[in-house]
C-alpha cells in the first residue's frame, strides 16, 4: 500500500502539479485538494504549493490563510497531520500561526530565482527523515516574500529546540534572520521551506540535481511504515 | 449629455466630430463617412479611430509585411498562418505551439512597471486565445546608456514589471535580450513574446459565427484604463460629466490573469466556445468588430451589460477601454450555463453582452438606443492602407564608408588583454543574471534550459521529452548600417542560437521596432528590413508564423536604430540530448565551426573601445548558416558534442568566455594558422559557433564536417583555471568572472 | 459614507529596506536632510453607514487579524473627516 | 526632529488589485459593510531641522517626482504632530 498525499490549489497557486509530480515521482499517491472544499479526502499528509495565491495581495499567504481548506488543515495539522509548506505554503503557514515568526519582502527589494545551497539541519521532523543533519543540499529558490522574521526571543526558542530545519549555506538570499531558510513546529509534523525541493526531483529540467526528492520520500516512508 | 445616436447622427450630419483629436487624417474621416452614408456616432467614430489607428491597422506597415504571406517558403509546419492572434506551427506527436511576440515600448517609458507588467499580460492572452496553454514567456529588451540616470528609473522598473507579472502566472522565463544604446534612451523597447502547447484538436479561432450564439465578456471589470485620446470625445463633443481626463497608463493584475487562463483551459477542455478573442488595444472594439468580421454574421452587443469598475464611463470609453485581464467568448446557448460555472469556479466574472445575428452588421445598443451600426470588416480588416514614400537616407552612405576595420587596434599583447576584459565587463557583453534572476525559470518544472544558454528549452511532454525551444535576437547596429543584412543577421542568429541548443529551427515570430513611417528614411529601413526577413525566412525554410510592428519609436526628430527582433521557434524531439554552451569536461576539444573574416563594422569592440558605428555588418550566407545548423543538431543528436555556443556580439572571445565561466572551467585557445590574433577574438562573421568535442568523439565530428563541407577548426582545449590565448595572454577565470558579472549590480543594485 | 483609515506599518525594530531604499536614493536626487524613512501600507475603507464605536471595533479586529500581522506589524485606525 | 507622512494611493480611476482582493475577502472572513478599499503606501519621513514652508516644498518635489508616479497615482504630504 501506498500513502495519499495531498495537494492544495489556491487561486494563485503555481507550484501545484509540479508538487503532485513529486509526490508521483517518490511513489506515493497524489491528491489534488481545493481551496473551497473542506474536505481533505482523507489524505495522509498535505502540501501546501508554492505560487503567489490571492496575488499575495495585502501580504504572502494572508488570504489564502484563511480559506475553508485551511480550517481543517488547521485542525488536523494540529492534530497531528504532516503539512509542508513551500515557499507561498510557508507564507500561509506562518500567517496561520502553525510555525512561528513571518515572512517580509526580501532585503534587496527584488525577486529572486537561483539554485540555492541548504544545510539540513535536522532529520527529525516528518519531511526530513531521508536527510541526515548536517547534509548539504541543493533546492532552487524563488521568491519575492522570503525574508524570514521572528523575535529574538522565538528565534532562540527555535535553535534551543533544534526546530530550525534548513538554513541558507553561502549566500543568504533574501535576509532572513540566522540564515533562516525552514523551520518546523514542536512535533515535526509542520514544515515550512522558502527553496522548492518540488523542482529538485528530475535531472533532466531545473537545476539538473534531484535533491529534493528526499523530502517527499521521507515522508512516504514515515506514512507506510506507520 | 446628450446620446449621439444613430438616429441622431442621421439626422444631424453637420454637427462636428473631434476627428482630428483621435488622430484621423481628413479623408480617413471621410471615408468614414462614406463607408456609412451618414456622419459616425461617437461610439462609431471612436471605434474607427482607434482601429484605424497605426498600432490596429498596420496602415502603414501592411504593403511590406505582404511579403511574409507571399514569400513562404515549403514548410508543412504552418497549421495557422498570420492574421490570427498567433501563428500555429505542428511540432510532431499531435502537439502545435503557437508564439508570438509583441512589443509594449511607450508605456513602458511611461510607467516602467505597469507597462511593462502589461506587455506580458497582452501576449500571454494572445497564445491563450489560441486555444494554447502557456508554457514560457522571453522578453527580448532595448533601453538607453547603461550609466544615464533615467535608464536607473526605466530599467529596474522593466525587469520588475516583467518579473512581477510573469511570475505571478507562473510562466517561466526562459530568454530574452538586454541591449543597452543611447539611441534608446528616451524610447526603450520592451518586447515580450510567449509560447504555448495545444493539441491539434484544440486550436481556436477568433470568429464569431451561428446566429443566436452568445457573446461573453469575461474576466476583469471595465474601466477608464488607457482610453488616451477618447476622452476628447467625452469631454468635448458630449459635455460629459465624468473626470476630463483619463489615464493613459493600464494596471495590470496577474493574478486576474492567472485565474483567467485556468479558467479558460477548462473551458477549451469542456468544448464550450465556438470563437474567442482576448482584449488587448483597443479594447471591446477591436474584440467586437475581428469576431464579427472574420465571422459569418453580424453581432449584436447590449453596451450596457458590460460589468464596469467605474460607473461614470460613456459608451464611447467602455468600447475604448483598455482594461486588462479580459477576454470574449462566443458560446453556443446551451453551453451558457456551464461556462458561467466554470467561470463562477475561478472566481471570474462573466456576463453575456449580446449575441451573434445572422444580419451582416455589427450592431451595439446602450440602454435600448442603437449607437454603432456598422460593417464590422470596414472596422477590423479594411482600414486605411499607405503606400508610403521611402528613399535611401542620404547619410547611408557616409555611413558605410566610414569603416570599423580601419580603427586602431591594440598594439601589443598586454593592449589586447586589456580590451578583452573591458569587452567582457562592458553593459551589453556582460552577464544579464542580475537581471534574470529576478524571473522565474524553473515554474512549471519542464525549464530544460533557460538563461545564459543559447536558447531556452521547455520539455512539452514527460512521457516522450519532446521539447520546443526558443532564442530572439537582434542587432540595431548592424540594421543602422544595412537594414536589409541586419534583418538577416538577426533571423540567422537566432536560428543559430537554437541550433546550438540541439534544436531544430521550424518557424519565426518576429517584432520590427522602428521609428516615424513617415520619415522616408525611417520607411526605407523598415522596407529594406522586411524584404530582407521575408527572403531570409524563404531561403532557410522558417516561415514567419506572426509578429508585431512597433513605430514611432524616436525622441523628437531622433529615430532608434532600425530594430527588427526574431524570435525563431524550434523543436527538439528528446530534450535529454539537449546541448547546453557550458565547457564543464576538462580535455575537450574545442573546435569553431564556420570561417571568421575581417569583420568588424557594428561590432561590440567598435562600440565598446571606440564608440563607434560604421561600415559595413558582417556578411549573411543563409546556406551556411542552414549547414551549420544541420552540423550542431546531427552532433547533439549522435552524441558528438557535449557543448555548444554560437558566435555573435563580441566574437570568439566572448562566446568562450561565457561557456568557460558558465562551466567553471578554463581554456587553452591557440591561433589557428593565417588568422590574426585580433581578428581571431574580435570578429563578429556571421555562421559560426564553438563547440566542445570529447576526445573519443573528434574524429567522427572531423569527419562529418569535412564530408559536408563545413570548415571547422580545432582553436584550443578545455583545461585549467584561466583563459590563456598562446603567445599572447592569460587571464585566470577569476579575474573574467568579476569583470563579467559585477557590472550590472554595479550599475542598478 | 464615512472614510476609515488603517495604516500598517513595520514594527521599529523590523528591517525596513524599502523605506532604506527610498532613503538612499534621496541624497543622489538632490533631497537631503532626510534622516530615516519607513514605508508601511495605507488602507482607506470606504464604510456603510455610520462609523460607530461597534463598527470601529470591528474595524479594529479586521486590521489586527487580517490586515496586519502583528507578529511583524502595528496598526492604527483614525477615521478621516468627511471632505 | 519632525515627521512628515507622505500617503500615495493609486488614482481613483486606476485599477487596484490589492486593494478589490483585500474587499473580496472581507465577507468571508465576516466582515460585512465595506462597501470599497483601497490600498496605498505610507511613508514616513523623519526630518532634520524645520519643517518650514521650503522643507515643504522640497518634499512635495520629492513626492512629486520620486515617490509617486503622478501618471496613475496621488499623493499628499502632512506633517504628523509629535507625540
Ligand atoms: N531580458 C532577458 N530575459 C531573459 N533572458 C535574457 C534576457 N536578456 C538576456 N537573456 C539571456 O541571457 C543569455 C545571454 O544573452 P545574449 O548574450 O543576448 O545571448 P546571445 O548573444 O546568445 O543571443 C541568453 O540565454 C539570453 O536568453
Ligand atoms: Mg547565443
Amino acid at each position: 500500500m501506498t500513502a495519499r498525499i495531498g495537494v492544495v490549489t489556491f487561486p494563485g497557486t503555481l507550484d501545484d502539479k509540479d508538487s503532485l509530480r513529486a509526490v508521483r515521482t517518490a511513489g506515493a499517491e497524489p491528491v489534488s485538494l481545493w481551496h473551497r472544499d473542506k474536505d481533505l479526502k482523507q489524505v495522509d499528509a498535505v502540501v501546501l504549493a508554492g505560487g503567489f495565491s490571492y496575488g499575495d495581495y495585502l501580504r504572502a499567504g494572508a488570504i489564502a490563510r484563511f480559506s475553508p481548506v485551511m480550517e481543517t488543515i488547521i485542525e488536523q495539522a494540529k492534530a497531528g497531520l504532516p503539512v509542508l509548506g513551500i515557499c507561498n505554503g510557508f507564507q500561509i503557514l506562518t500567517e496561520a500561526h502553525l510555525l512561528p515568526g513571518g515572512m517580509l519582502q526580501n532585503n534587496h527589494l527584488h525577486f529572486i530565482c537561483r539554485e540555492q545551497k541548504l544545510r539540513v539541519e535536522t532529520s527529525g521532523t516528518a519531511w526530513t527523515a531521508d536527510y541526515t543533519a548536517g547534509q548539504e543540499v541543493h533546492i532552487p529558490l524563488k521568491n519575492m516574500d522570503g525574508r524570514y522574521v521572528a523575535e529574538e526571543r522565538v528565534l532562540d526558542e527555535l535553535e534551543a529546540e533544534g526546530r530550525v530545519a534548513f538554513r541558507y549555506l553561502d549566500v543568504n538570499p533574501n535576509g532572513s534572520l540566522r540564515d533562516i531558510a525552514g523551520i518546523t513546529n514542536a512535533a515535526g509534523n509542520v514544515v515550512g521551506l522558502m527553496p522548492h525541493p518540488e523542482h529538485a526531483v528530475e535531472p533532466l529540467v531545473g537545476t539538473g540535481r534531484t535533491d529534493g526528492l528526499g523530502f517527499f520520500t521521507s515522508i512516504l516512508k514515515k506514512l507506510v511504515n506507520a | 449629455m446628450t446620446l449621439d445616436t444613430v438616429k441622431h447622427a442621421g439626422e444631424t450630419p453637420e454637427a462636428e466630430q473631434p476627428w482630428k483629436e483621435l488622430g484621423l487624417k481628413e479623408d480617413e474621416y471621410a471615408r468614414i463617412r462614406e463607408i456609412l452614408g451618414r456622419r459616425p456616432t461617437g461610439a462609431e467614430l471612436a471605434m474607427y479611430s482607434v482601429m484605424w489607428s497605426e498600432h490596429c491597422s498596420y496602415k502603414s506597415s501592411k504593403v511590406h509585411l505582404k511579403q511574409f504571406g507571399e514569400k513562404v517558403p515549403a514548410n508543412d509546419a504552418m497549421l495557422v498562418g498570420i492574421g490570427e492572434n498567433a501563428g500555429v506551427v505542428d511540432v510532431g506527436q499531435g502537439y502545435a505551439v503557437t508564439f508570438k511576440v509583441e512589443s509594449h515600448n511607450h508605456p513602458s517609458y511611461i510607467e516602467p512597471y505597469q507597462g511593462a507588467a502589461t506587455g506580458v499580460g497582452g501576449i500571454v492572452r494572445d497564445i491563450l486565445a489560441m486555444g494554447a496553454r502557456p508554457v514560457a514567456v522571453v522578453d527580448p529588451l532595448r533601453f538607453g546608456a547603461a550609466d544615464h540616470p533615467d535608464t536607473r528609473r526605466v530599467l529596474p522598473g522593466v525587469v520588475a514589471g516583467i518579473g512581477g507579472y510573469g511570475n505571478c502566472l507562473g510562466l517561466p522565463n526562459i530568454g530574452g535580450e538586454v541591449v543597452f544604446d543611447a539611441c534608446y534612451q528616451g524610447n526603450p523597447l520592451v518586447n515580450a513574446g510567449c509560447i504555448g502547447v495545444m493539441k491539434h484538436e484544440d486550436i481556436h479561432l477568433a470568429k464569431a459565427s451561428g446566429p443566436g450564439n452568445k457573446v461573453v465578456l469575461y474576466g476583469a471589470r471595465t474601466g477608464g484604463d488607457g482610453i488616451g485620446g477618447v476622452s476628447v470625445l467625452a469631454s468635448e463633443t458630449f459635455e460629459s460629466t465624468g473626470p476630463a481626463k483619463r489615464p493613459a497608463v493600464q494596471v495590470g493584475d496577474p493574478f486576474q490573469e492567472k485565474l483567467l487562463i485556468e479558467c479558460t483551459l477548462e473551458i477549451f477542455r469542456e468544448q464550450l466556445v465556438a470563437g474567442i478573442q482576448d482584449l488587448g488595444g483597443a479594447g471591446l472594439s477591436c474584440a467586437t468588430s475581428e469576431l464579427a468580421s472574420a465571422g459569418s454574421g453580424g453581432m449584436r452587443v447590449e453596451l450596457d451589460t458590460v460589468p464596469l469598475r467605474d460607473s461614470s464611463l460613456s459608451p464611447e470609453e467602455i468600447l475604448m477601454s483598455e482594461s486588462q485581464e479580459r477576454m470574449c467568448a462566443i458560446v453556443e446557448p446551451d453551453k451558457v450555463d456551464r461556462f458561467m460555472e466554470i467561470c463562477e469556479k475561478w472566481d471570474v466574472i462573466a456576463t453575456v453582452i449580446g449575441e451573434v445575428t445572422d444580419g451582416s452588421q455589427l450592431e451595439i445598443f446602450w440602454h435600448g438606443e442603437q449607437i454603432v451600426d456598422v460593417p464590422p470588416r470596414t472596422v477590423a480588416h479594411e482600414g486605411p492602407v499607405y503606400n508610403r514614400p521611402y528613399a535611401r537616407p542620404a547619410w547611408q552612405d557616409a555611413l558605410q564608408a566610414d569603416d570599423a576595420n580601419k580603427l586602431a587596434r591594440p598594439a601589443n599583447a598586454a593592449e589586447l588583454r586589456e580590451q578583452v576584459l573591458k569587452l567582457v565587463s562592458s553593459p551589453n557583453q556582460a552577464s544579464k543574471s542580475w537581471i534574470t534572476d529576478q524571473y522565474d525559470r524553473f515554474v512549471q518544472g519542464n525549464t530544460v534550459l533557460a538563461m545564459p544558454e543559447d536558447a531556452g528549452m521547455v520539455r512539452i511532454d514527460e512521457k516522450t521529452n519532446l521539447g520546443v525551444a526558443m532564442a530572439t535576437d537582434g542587432n540595431g547596429r548592424y540594421a543602422k548600417l544595412d537594414p536589409y543584412t541586419g534583418a538577416q543577421l538577426a533571423l540567422a542568429e537566432s536560428y543559430r542560437n537554437v541550433a546550438a541548443s540541439g534544436a531544430k529551427p521550424l518557424a519565426i515570430s518576429d517584432c520590427l521596432n522602428f521609428g516615424s513611417p513617415e520619415d522616408p528614411d525611417v520607411m526605407w529601413q523598415f522596407a529594406e528590413a522586411t524584404r530582407g526577413l521575408a527572403d531570409g525566412c524563404l531561403q532557410l525554410g522558417t516561415p514567419v508564423t506572426g509578429g508585431n510592428v512597433s513605430l514611432y519609436n524616436q525622441t523628437g526628430e531622433t529615430a532608434i536604430h532600425p530594430t527588427p527582433v526574431v524570435a525563431v521557434l524550434g523543436v527538439i524531439d528528446d530534450v535529454t540530448r539537449r546541448t547546453p554552451v557550458a565547457f564543464a569536461e576538462e580535455g575537450q576539444l574545442l573546435y569553431l565551426l564556420g570561417d571568421t573574416h575581417e569583420e568588424l563594422g557594428g561590432s561590440a569592440w567598435s562600440q565598446v573601445i571606440h564608440d563607434h558605428l560604421g561600415g559595413m555588418p558582417p556578411k549573411v550566407d543563409l546556406d551556411r548558416e542552414k549547414l551549420l545548423g544541420e552540423i550542431l543538431i546531427s552532433a547533439s543528436r549522435d552524441g558528438m558534442i557535449d557543448a555548444a555556443h554560437d558566435l555573435s556580439d563580441g566574437g570568439l572571445i566572448q562566446a568562450v568566455t561565457e561557456s568557460c565561466l558558465r562551466g567553471g572551467k578554463g581554456a587553452r585557445l591557440v591561433v589557428p594558422d593565417g588568422l590574426d590574433s585580433f581578428v581571431f577574438l574580435f570578429s563578429e562573421s556571421a555562421g559560426r559557433a564553438v563547440v566542445s568535442v570529447p576526445r573519443s568523439e573528434e574524429l567522427r565530428f572531423n569527419d562529418m564536417c569535412g564530408a559536408r563541407g563545413l570548415p571547422a577548426t580545432r582553436i584550443g582545449v578545455v583545461d585549467g583555471d584561466e583563459i590563456e590565448v598562446q603567445a599572447e595572454f592569460s587571464i585566470p577565470l577569476s579575474e573574467l568572472r568579476t569583470a563579467h558579472e559585477a557590472t550590472l549590480p554595479g550599475l542598478f543594485a | 459614507m464615512a472614510r476609515v483609515v488603517v495604516d500598517v506599518m513595520l514594527k521599529p525594530e523590523i528591517l525596513d529596506p524599502q523605506g532604506q531604499a527610498v532613503q538612499r536614493a534621496l541624497p543622489r536626487l538632490g533631497f537631503e536632510g532626510i534622516a530615516d524613512v519607513r514605508q508601511g501600507k495605507r488602507f482607506e475603507l470606504e464604510v456603510d453607514g455610520p462609523v460607530d464605536d461597534a463598527a470601529l471595533a470591528r474595524i479594529n479586529e479586521m486590521a489586527e487579524t487580517f490586515l496586519a500581522n502583528t507578529v511583524i506589524e502595528d496598526f492604527t485606525v483614525k477615521v478621516e473627516e468627511s471632505k
